[in-house]
């Protein structure tokens, strides 16, 4: 038994497609973001995989990943700001509510 | 860069543009004092330039352009800001200048929002001068699009009638112009230069390289053709005249006729013939039954219509589709004739609309069968419209007959049945062009007032009388001098003669 | 000869056009009026100072040996159309145009005059005089044209004054259509013209008039025998410039302006319409005389088109109601009848040199009378018209004895019109009826049968104004000759046509310069006059005292009547094929098209694009999730393109 | 060894299930939850691979910083016990659906890539851990310092300045009026 690629790429295949199922699914903003978080991660982790399965001589996979997770952090955090201001104006965090700035 | 005269008609503009945004919204005479300040430096100036020209050609200096300079704009294209004028531009920049400056005086008491008016009248300025003194391309085709573009405001913001669907199809049916020639330019600027050597957007150079590959040249020409053409109304690709004029405010209209359609025009023989000379020899045909078509069914068209501004745009159809008729004749004789047409129709369409739209100010309306008996009411404006209707039909001492005669001289020297039967169906234009002038001068002008209300109409004011004025004296001056006018058109086409006669 | 008297004869009116054409408004009535008179009184001087250096000073650049040459004062680049095809404008002296010169500014000068006290009341007295002197320069530019683009511009300035002056009463709808349609109709005519300038000077690479008429047979070598439709290109492009000697000069069938023309004031009816300006075509043929001569259809032409509508007009004449129609036709039939003359003339006839180039003195003979006695008679009528305030001759009649000047003088045009002897008129119908006789006895005798009813359709119009039954209206509105600045000019041109005819004309004016003496042929000159005092028996016997024969007349052959009456029905035909066809179909199609198919179709692109835009537009609806399923089923998609492409 | 082998086989059924019912959940509040189990698991990855300073930074700003702030913004905008809605059913298939072919595509390409079938493919975890180097915090530091290749202190710096933006942006954005 041998713990190569494919053992670890799996998971976060299955991570990222419920992220998928979830960011199409989900009404509740935060709810989408969390499933957001999990597409994210999914890809930070095959950041990582493949750099060291594939070029373990090199670190770049590994700080991109460091650079995701910066940014992801940011982009939550901006992302969390809106979506308690959009509770505040409209009083509800449901997608569906918010193309009232439409009319 | 700065020490030559050419850049300055682009800088002028932009610098009443500066002037115009300190200036209140509210403070007409502020408004009024930059226009007039600008466009009567801008026509001294394209005076000074044609005096100026005229005396380095009379010394002998015969450079295909004179005034040139190039400075580096975008090196990885190679795009330069090339400048430079041959008698045409310069005559160019002169219709230009007059029309600016009478359409200043015409748009005197424009409302609302005078300042943003006047505004993007000033940057449809600075394209129309950037496109003439341009011979790089590129840059070309930029001051063209920057000139395309106001229009659209103007006319949706201080146009009258349906001036949204106006406006939109006007830009819209422009655009694909540019969308056509965009494309012909960038197959010029690939075929521009003999294998391995430097691709370039001069005129000038593309010219002495006429480096294009025939088999290329059929489709890139009626690309640049096309394009040009759409601006230039050629039939079927026209209509977007009639209703944007008809909704455009008087002094876009004048600017629009006046010079934006020259645009058309001048592009065909610069770029379309100029640089691809095989095509336009072997091409021209299809094009002239085009353009012949322009001819006749814009000058029919107009005999019916109602609303003074629509018989002036198919009227106009009619006589731009003659400037590119004649260009297509592909002779010297027929081609100086085009370019004095591109004078004549600038300036008499000019004095048509600014007057239109001087009734239009009076009678609030457009329609013939509302009006009657005008001369009476309004002597001056009336006698100013009759004389814009003679030099339309071509009186001998007002332009037209000038422009219209060397082209017809011109294209009778092509011998062949099927030039000849369109020169027989485009001087047949004459007549009818006769017809539908008579027609609005009789109904309009003539015979008992048809309103009661519009004996309380007054004549013309201080600046309409000016506006007018300068676009008579023009008109007439033409018609009275051609020939220095003639000469030094006639010498700027040599080269574009020479390279199709190489290119047979 | 200076340059100065003949650029001064050009200048003066044109000065005159602008100062009070810019500065009437300005002026009183009196002011404008005596410097009008005055300039023309200049222009007219000036005029006849050259004319009689040229036809009396014996100077060697107007005549060697008796043969009176064709000599350029002045011929100034105007606009070089190629390097070969210059347009100039310059002054051409020779017989002709020196003969024209002083009969425009005579009449010019009388119309000047009269009009003074015609015009005195109406409003735009300034712009008329303005008017006048616009049309003034622009015929004396006509005629001493010294090539034949200079001509063209100039015929078509004559064109443009004619519908001002005719459209002068411009409140009144009915001058505003005449004017028009004499514009457009003359305007289709020129575009003849046009098309043969064109033609011809293709082929002679030269505009000038001496050029291509000292050696015609050269012309017709340049052609190099090329045809078009089955004649010869010269022989179109001599046909098409004469279309434009048609429409100026009312020949069927474009005829049909003329008489509605007699809308605009009388003297300018006078000037314009029977002297000067109709005649035009007249002097056009016999300005390219020479070429015409080479090229025997479009003489042929030209005769058959004069004889039918010297025949025609005449025939119409006797039976229009309004005196100016009257004379509006008379005037067609004569201009028609100098047509002839041309046409007939050739160089070289049978019958020895005498006849050669007969038919050309005699016309312009005419030309030169007729100018004079149809101008007398027009202003006769603007007394009568003055004094009756009618056109209509039914309120007329009676007249001998209220307006005696105007009676006299209009009888003296009549006689002259008429071709009895001495007046003016004999010599010159004399002298076109012989050549016409000489070329073909046909022509002689068809023209012949024309003056007759020359002489019958004036007579009637003169005995039912003049004599007849007075009108009743007489008592309330007691009708009286005019004031002076109107009986002056009538007296002058009364005179001039009393004696024009003993003036040597044959030698002042022929074809190719040397001198010719005239007398007159017995048979012909016989045969005219019995004619003549036939008609004018016949018009006294209906006529001169009220009866009913007209009336049986008209009984007798209603038919006829009435179709001359409204004139062969020309109008209606004209009517039709504009309003109808032109208007009705060609141009309401042409609009139709252009709306409702190819701006329907440009906005049919933008139609289509809307609405694909619509349908798609749910996309495009800002819903995150539905993106991403796009988003995701796209790249599933193109993943399985991928593999497919990959198996 | 075997210890990796049952370490790798616990955090992937954590990874698997978790994330499937963080998005299956009704409550909002368990779902952040779970995924903050599916973060931990992604960081005890991270450590496996030999990335410690990654699995620190995943467990700090992961667990540590975002998941709090998603606690207090669920806690902020819901009332506590409310149920999620129903979502509509088509999206719920159409979700289903996507996921399930998603996940079925990007697994057949995983196991037909040519790249990992290879030598470096198909070597196992202890391989690759030999055969690079180890990954030591003086590496990293050079890294983000450096201005040469392989080194990073322009996007670093730009990070920086991103994270102040976000800073500023968030309390501009979520500041009361």
């Amino acid at each position: 038994m041998n713990l190569d690629i494919l053992w670890y790429l799996v998971p976060s295949v299955i991570m990222f497609c419920c992220g998928v199922y979830g960011f199409v699914t989900r009404k509740n903003m935060i709810a989408m973001l969390v499933s957001l978080e999990l597409m994210l991660n999914s890809a930070d982790l095959n950041f990582a995989i493949f750099n060291r399965f594939l070029f373990p001589d090199k670190m770049e996979g590994m700080v991109f990943t460091l650079f995701a997770i910066a940014i992801a952090a940011a982009e939550t955090a901006v992302a969390i700001a809106i979506i308690i201001n959009i509770y505040r104006s409209i009083g509800s965090t449901e997608i569906v509510e918010t193309n009232k700035m439409k009319h | 860069m700065f020490g030559n005269i050419l850049i300055w008609f682009v800088i002028i503009p932009v610098l009443m543009m500066a002037g115009l945004g300190v200036c209140r919204n509210s403070s007409m005479a502020a408004i009024r004092a930059v226009m007039v300040i600008g466009s009567t430096i801008l026509l001294a100036l394209a005076i000074w330039l044609c005096v100026d020209f005229l005396a380095l050609r009379g010394a002998g200096v015969d450079d295909e352009m004179l005034f040139t300079g190039s400075w580096m704009w975008y090196a990885p294209l190679n795009i330069h800001l090339a400048v430079g004028v041959d008698g045409i531009s310069v005559l160019m920049l002169l219709l230009s200048a007059v029309i600016v400056f009478a359409g200043t005086f015409a748009s005197w008491k424009i409302n609302p929002l005078p300042k943003n008016f006047f505004l993007w009248f000033a940057l449809l300025s600075t394209g129309v001068f950037g496109f003439f003194i341009s011979i790089d391309m590129f840059t070309m085709f930029m001051f063209y699009e920057v000139a395309l573009i106001p229009m659209y405001l103007l006319i949706g913001v201080w146009g009258t009638g349906r001036k949204e669907y106006s406006a939109m199809k006007l830009t819209l049916m422009l655009m694909g112009g540019s969308a056509f020639l965009m494309l012909g330019l960038l197959g010029i600027y690939w075929h521009s230069a003999p294998a391995g050597g430097e691709l370039t957007w001069n005129i000038l150079e593309i010219a002495r390289n006429n480096a294009v590959d025939p088999s290329w040249q059929n489709l890139l020409f009626c690309f640049t053709f096309v394009g040009f053409g759409v601006l230039g109304a050629m039939f079927p690709f026209h209509t977007w005249s009639p209703d944007g004029h008809a909704c455009a405010p008087t002094a876009v209209s004048m600017l629009h006729a006046g010079v934006l359609m020259k645009l058309g025009g001048y592009g065909c023989f610069r770029i379309a013939i100029y640089l691809l000379p095989a095509a336009a020899n072997e091409l021209a045909w299809i094009f002239i039954i085009l353009t012949g078509i322009s001819v006749v069914y814009g000058a029919f068209s107009a005999c019916v219509q109602t609303d003074l501004k629509y018989i002036n745009a198919y009227s106009s159809v009619s006589h731009c589709g003659m400037v590119l008729f004649a260009l297509l004749m592909l002779n010297q004789t027929a081609m100086t004739g085009a370019i004095l047409q591109m004078l004549s129709h600038g300036l008499m369409t000019a004095l048509f609309f600014a007057l239109i739209g001087m009734i239009y100010g009076r009678t609030h309306t457009r329609d013939i069968r509302e009006m009657g008996g005008l001369m009476q009411i309004m002597p001056y404006l009336g006698v100013c419209y009759m004389i814009a209707g003679f030099a339309s039909l071509g009186l001998p001492g007002l332009s037209g007959f000038v422009a219209e005669m060397t082209i017809f001289f011109g294209a009778w020297e092509d011998a062949d049945m099927f030039h000849r039967a369109f020169v027989v169906a485009a001087t047949c234009s004459i007549v009818i062009t006769a017809v539908y002038i008579l027609r609005v001068v009789g109904k309009l002008l003539l015979g008992k007032v048809h309103d009661e209300h519009h004996l309380q109409l007054t004549d013309a004011t201080w600046f309409e009388r000016f506006s007018t004025v300068t676009l008579i004296v023009c008109i007439a001056g033409i018609g009275f001098f051609p020939n220095w006018i003639n000469e030094t058109i006639q010498h700027s086409f040599l080269p574009i003669i020479h390279a199709l006669q190489n290119a047979i | 000869m200076g340059i100065t008297l003949p650029i001064l004869i050009l200048a003066m009116p044109f000065f005159m056009f602008l100062l009070l054409g810019l500065g009437g408004v300005k002026m009183s009535r009196k002011v404008a009026g005596v410097l009008g008179i005055l300039g023309m009184g200049t222009t007219m001087t000036l005029a006849y100072i050259v004319a009689f250096t040229y036809f009396f000073s014996g100077d060697a650049a107007f005549i060697i040996d008796g043969v009176r040459q064709q000599f350029q004062v002045f011929d100034v680049t105007w606009l070089a159309f190629t390097e070969r095809l210059v347009v100039k404008i310059g002054f051409l002296l020779d017989p002709i145009s020196a003969m024209m010169l002083v009969v425009i500014t005579t009449i010019s000068f009388m119309v000047h005059l009269y009009s003074w006290g015609y015009m005195e009341s109406e409003r735009g007295f300034q712009r008329y005089y303005a008017f006048l002197n616009l049309f003034s320069f622009s015929m004396l530019g006509l005629v001493v044209a010294t090539n034949i683009f200079q001509m063209y511009i100039f015929w078509e300035l004559v064109g443009v004054s004619s519908f001002l002056l005719i459209g002068f009463f411009y409140r009144l709808p009915s001058a505003v259509s005449a004017s028009k349609k004499a514009f457009i109709v003359t305007r289709f005519a020129d575009l003849g013209f046009l098309l043969g300038i064109l033609t011809l000077t293709f082929f002679t690479d030269t505009f000038n008039f001496v050029d291509m008429t000292s050696n015609p047979m050269n012309v017709l070598a340049q052609t190099g025998g090329a045809t078009f439709m089955g004649a010869s290109v010269l022989t179109w492009a001599m046909v098409l410039i004469f279309t434009g000697g048609m429409g100026k000069s009312a020949m069927l069938p474009l005829h049909i302006w003329l008489p509605d023309a007699m809308e605009g004031p009388t003297p300018v009816s006078a000037l314009i319409h029977a002297a000067t300006m109709v005649v035009a075509g007249v002097y056009l043929v016999a300005r390219m005389f020479p070429v015409y001569c080479v090229v025997e259809a479009s003489m042929t032409f030209i005769t058959v088109v004069g004889a039918i509508t010297a025949f025609y007009a005449a025939v119409v004449a006797c039976t229009q109601i309004d005196i100016k129609r009257v004379l509006a036709f008379s005037t067609i039939s004569q201009i028609a009848f100098m047509m002839v003359s041309l046409g007939v003339a050739r160089d070289g006839m049978p019958g020895g040199e005498h006849y050669s180039g007969l038919g050309y003195m005699a016309g312009m003979f005419h030309l030169f009378t007729h100018a004079m006695f149809k101008a007398l008679l027009f202003l006769g009528a603007g007394a009568l018209i003055h004094a009756v305030h009618s056109n209509d001759y039914t309120k007329m009649g009676g007249l001998r004895k209220y307006m005696p000047i105007t009676h006299w003088t209009f009888l003296i045009g009549c006689l002259a019109i008429a071709g009895i002897p001495p007046f003016s008129g004999f010599f010159s119908k004399d002298e076109m009826l012989a050549a016409m006789f000489n070329n073909n006895w046909i022509w002689g005798a068809w023209m012949t049968m024309v003056a007759g009813l020359t002489a019958f359709y004036m007579f009637r119009l003169y005995f039912l104004i003049f004599w007849w039954e007075e009108n009743p209206n007489y008592k309330h509105h007691r009708p009286h000759d005019a004031p002076w600045q109107m009986s002056l000019p009538l007296i002058i041109l009364a005179a001039v046509s009393v004696v024009a005819g003993f003036i040597p004309f044959g030698e002042l004016v022929t074809w190719n310069g040397v001198s010719y003496h005239i007398h007159l042929e017995a048979p012909v000159a016989v045969t005219s006059i019995i004619v003549a005092l036939c008609a004018i028996a016949l018009a006294a016997k209906m006529y001169m005292r009220k009866n009913t024969l007209p009336e049986k007349f008209r009984k007798a052959m209603p038919g006829l009547w009435t179709a001359a009456h409204h004139r062969f029905y020309w109008d209606e035909l004209y009517i039709f094929i504009t309003h109808k066809i032109i208007f009705g179909i060609i141009c309401s199609a042409i609009a139709w098209f252009d709306r409702h198919v190819i701006d329907a179709t440009m906005d049919g692109f933008a139609k289509v694009t809307q609405k694909v835009s619509f349908a798609i537009r749910g996309l495009q609806g800002g819903n995150v999730q539905a993106y991403v399923l796009w988003y995701f089923f796209g790249a599933v998609a193109l993943a399985l393109i991928t593999w497919i492409c990959l198996l | 060894m075997v210890g990796n082998i049952i370490l790798y086989f616990v955090v992937a059924l954590v990874i698997t299930v978790f994330s499937v019912m963080a998005v299956t959940t009704k409550k909002i509040l368990r779902a952040a939850t779970y995924l903050l189990f599916v973060l931990l698991g992604a960081a005890v990855f991270y450590f496996q691979l030999g990335y410690e300073f990654l699995g620190a930074i995943q467990v700090a700003v992961y667990a540590g910083g975002i998941m709090v702030l998603f606690v207090f913004a669920i806690l902020l905008t819901n009332k506590p016990n409310e149920n999620e809605n129903p979502l509509r059913s088509h999206r719920q298939v159409v979700g289903v659906i996507a996921s399930v072919i998603g996940c079925g595509l990007l697994l057949w390409a995983l196991f037909t890539m040519p790249m990992l079938a290879t030598a470096e493919g198909t070597r196992s975890l202890s391989d690759a851990l030999t055969s690079g180097p180890d990954i030591t915090m003086k590496m990293i530091g050079e890294a983000f310092t450096g201005t040469e290749k392989y080194q990073y202190l322009l996007p670093f710096e730009a990070v920086s300045v991103l994270l102040l933006a976000c800073i500023i942006g968030g309390v501009t954005v979520a500041r009361k009026r």
